[in-house]
């Protein structure tokens, strides 16, 4: 059974290795919009400093969106998602190890240039590592959350748009926490918390969204 | 209490109308959007009924 | 046991459920009317004025119902689509479905009068207050839930992956409540509540809950009223609906 | 055994077929007949489970197939339309992945093998994109000579392939059913067995139902 998940991640990102202008869209896409917001505020720097969390989260966020789409659209169209849903594996595993790999490749990238990013608005040293940390956290579960909306929208027109105006809402508390925690330490209150209940979000995401998503995924392919 | 005094509210009119007017307009315009879709509804259904009755 | 089970699921058949709807629709708009003129008769004439807010607080007579009905209308659309999800039924997808609607114009409409109460108190329209924001959400949530039915053709789908999206929604709901109450805490935000301010008197509470009454009546007369549309289309091509008197007329 | 018990299919607004009832044994195959849009894709994937039909049930040893979940799914292979196979991925490792989820230890050479047989030679380990659509149809069905599930569901099978890859197919069904396997196809060839049985199943203008 785990050999089943390995081999959907293990394929997941050789397919994304082999078509990696995909892979850097996402990250450009996140870069750019974090390096625009101060040409639209003004590069008074205290200022920057106080929406960096806010700024960075909400790109992550609309980055994850943007890739969303794609995650079973690609197996949907040549027919191996049609395979996978009639394999002697739980379907939900399989949405898992999609979900892991599509986190590797558009999640994990996000959390790793996220620091660069954190320098241009000044945070300190101890305000990028919680960043990562926060990412790190973050991004999974706005994947998984993510994954339920890509599944519902399988096929449909317009599918990128209304993917994003379905899960949006739903990813509230985890931008939320995310921000709150780098600002958290900026204000010196102590991130905590804040990782505590990221944490909380992803194990619940964990438990729940790979079922709700494979339920999905079988209306969809009908 | 005289009416100008009641719909002036206080001083309040204008929020406490608002509030009230924009929810009965609501409410009074769903029942009727509902109702025109129901005939809608039926003249198309009906339509359909008779059409398949005249093939047959 | 089993005979009772079987009662049900006859009465969830759209044949049945189309004139028992038909027959409960006026019934309900009798009542729904009553109960808010009486509640529209308690907000202005019987309710005191307020000695803190004046006669401005008389919109929580109106927003909180339509708040409360915004909420309560989505826990009842994810309870008809879990049912619709577990039995197969064709009825309680098309529950939820007709619903939607009434519920997104109550979040609509708790959100509009909170503004219009907001100006004169806070002297903003908007305040990111935790109540709002939730409530805005909710907003999307039911567009949410009418955007992606209205984009899948094929019903049997559109019901089905709804009914997926607002059982996703329920339990994400006190999650996004509890996060923006965090949120709006620890940003020292506008944590007001309307009802906090004046001293909920008797008279009040029990205004309120005639208008809720009223609220939850107007809203199951125009849900099953447009059931009703939604069974007709669906189920164009039987021929209980090809009989009905007022397909023949 | 597969049994198909009073089956009712609507898509969209189309009542494709109702009361649809038959059966097939092991050492059985089953060839679907009628025209576009008369519901055999339908039919076929109802009997996957992956749609879920508005009436009736597919029973498969007298259990419904919606308890077995995915026990089902290891006495089946499904053959669609749509190939199945990843375009960037070459055919070695299309068979492999598809065999690891489906539950079979597959060797490296084994596959090699299966492509060989399926007259790939020289294009296992090139990406499948750069094949032709028959030899990518060939990829997909390399999956059939590893696996041991009794129940295959071929729907047009024999699409975009050539002669020899017909011929070879054909004796491939004609083995399988010959090993008490069953066969559920579509397809405007001939399947000749020299063993076993072969059942008619006409959809659409003919009366529905009736084998």
């Amino acid at each position: 059974m785990f050999e089943a998940f390995l081999i959907i991640v293990r394929r997941d990102i050789t397919l994304a290795m082999r078509r990696r202008s995909d892979l850097f869209t996402t990250l450009f896409f996140f870069v750019i919009v974090v390096s625009l917001f101060p040409l639209g505020i003004g590069p008074e720097m205290n200022t920057l400093r106080l929406i960096a969390p806010g700024v960075v989260w909400v790109a992550a966020l609309l980055a994850s969106m943007l890739a969303l789409e794609r995650l079973f659209a690609a197996d949907f169209e040549d027919g191996t998602l049609e395979q996978m849903l009639l394999v002697p594996q739980p379907l939900s595993l399989l949405v898992l190890g999609k979900v892991t790999a599509h986190w590797l490749v558009t999640g994990l990238p996000l959390a790793i240039v996220a620091p660069l990013l954190g320098l241009q608005y000044d945070l300190s040293p101890e305000a990028l590592g919680v960043l990562v940390v926060s990412l790190l956290l973050g991004t999974p579960a706005l994947s998984l959350i993510g994954a339920i909306g890509a599944a519902l929208t399988l096929g449909l027109r317009g599918g990128g748009v209304l993917v994003s105006l379905l899960v949006l809402p739903l990813c509230i508390p985890v931008l939320i926490f995310g921000a709150g925690a780098v600002e958290a330490n900026v204000s010196g209150l102590g991130e905590q918390g804040h990782l505590s209940m990221l944490g909380a979000l992803l194990v619940l995401s964990l438990l729940f969204s790979p079922l709700a998503a494979s339920a999905a995924l079988r209306i969809s392919a009908e | 209490m005289s009416l100008s005094e009641f719909l002036y509210m206080g001083g309040y009119g204008l929020y406490v109308w608002g509030s009230f007017g924009v929810t009965a307009l609501f409410m009074i315009m769903e029942p009727i959007l509902v109702h025109r879709r129901r005939r809608a509804v039926l003249q198309r259904v009906s339509r359909i009924v008779r059409m398949k009755e005249v093939e047959r | 046991m089993n005979s009772r089970l079987i009662n049900w699921f006859k009465f969830s058949s759209p044949a049945t459920y189309y004139p028992l709807a038909g027959r409960l629709v006026p019934l309900f708009s009798v009542i729904a009317l009553v109960l808010i003129g009486v509640g529209l008769y308690m907000s202005f004439f019987i309710a005191p004025t307020d000695y803190k807010q004046g006669e401005g607080y008389r919109i929580i007579f109106v927003h909180v119902p339509a708040a409360w009905m915004s909420m309560f209308i989505y826990v009842v659309m994810a309870v008809w689509s879990g049912l619709g999800l577990v039995f197969n039924t064709r009825l309680s997808a098309m529950m939820a479905k007709a619903l939607a609607p009434t519920g997104a114009m109550f979040a609509f409409l708790a959100l509009w009068t909170g503004a219009f109460w907001g100006k004169p108190m806070w002297g903003a329209w908007w305040v990111w207050d935790a109540r709002l924001t939730s409530e805005l959400i909710l907003l999307f949530l039911y567009i949410g839930f009418i955007a992606l039915q209205g984009a899948i053709d094929d019903p049997r789908r559109a019901d089905r992956a709804g009914a997926i999206l607002a059982l996703v929604g329920v339990v994400n709901i006190p999650i996004i409540y509890f996060s923006v109450k965090w949120w709006n805490t620890l940003h020292q935000g506008a944590s007001v509540s309307i009802t906090k301010g004046s001293s909920m008197g008797q008279v009040m509470l029990w205004t309120m809950l005639i208008m809720t009454l009223g609220f939850w009546a107007y809203s199951i007369a125009v849900s099953l009223a447009r059931v009703r549309s939604i069974i007709l289309e669906r189920e164009r091509d039987t021929t209980w609906v090809s009989e009905l008197p007022e397909v023949r007329g | 055994m597969l049994e198909i018990v009073d089956l009712e299919c609507v898509r969209g607004d189309r009542r494709l077929f109702s009361g649809l009832a038959f059966s097939l044994e092991s050492g059985e195959l089953l060839h679907l007949h009628g025209h576009n849009g008369s519901g055999k894709t339908t039919l076929m994937r109802a009997i996957c489970g992956l749609i879920r039909p508005t009436a009736g049930e597919v029973q498969w040893n007298g259990t419904d197939i919606r308890r077995l979940g995915e026990e089902f799914n290891r006495e089946l292979a499904y053959v669609g339309h749509r190939n199945g196979i990843k375009d960037d991925l070459t055919g070695v490792e299309n068979l492999r992945i598809s065999c690891v989820l489906d539950g079979i230890a597959v060797s490296e050479a084994k596959a090699w093998d299966a492509l060989e047989q399926m007259g790939l030679k020289g294009c296992e380990d090139l990406p499948v994109r750069v094949l032709s659509q028959g030899q990518k149809r060939r990829v997909s069905l390399a999956r059939l000579l590893l696996h041991a599930s009794p129940l295959w569901i071929l729907d047009e099978p024999f699409t975009a392939l050539d002669k020899a890859a017909v011929g070879f197919l054909q004796t491939v069904i004609r083995s399988h059913v010959e090993r008490a396997g069953m066969v559920i196809l579509t397809t405007h060839q001939e399947v000749s067995l020299t063993r076993g049985q072969v059942k008619q199943l006409q959809l659409g203008w003919k009366g529905d139902g009736d084998v």
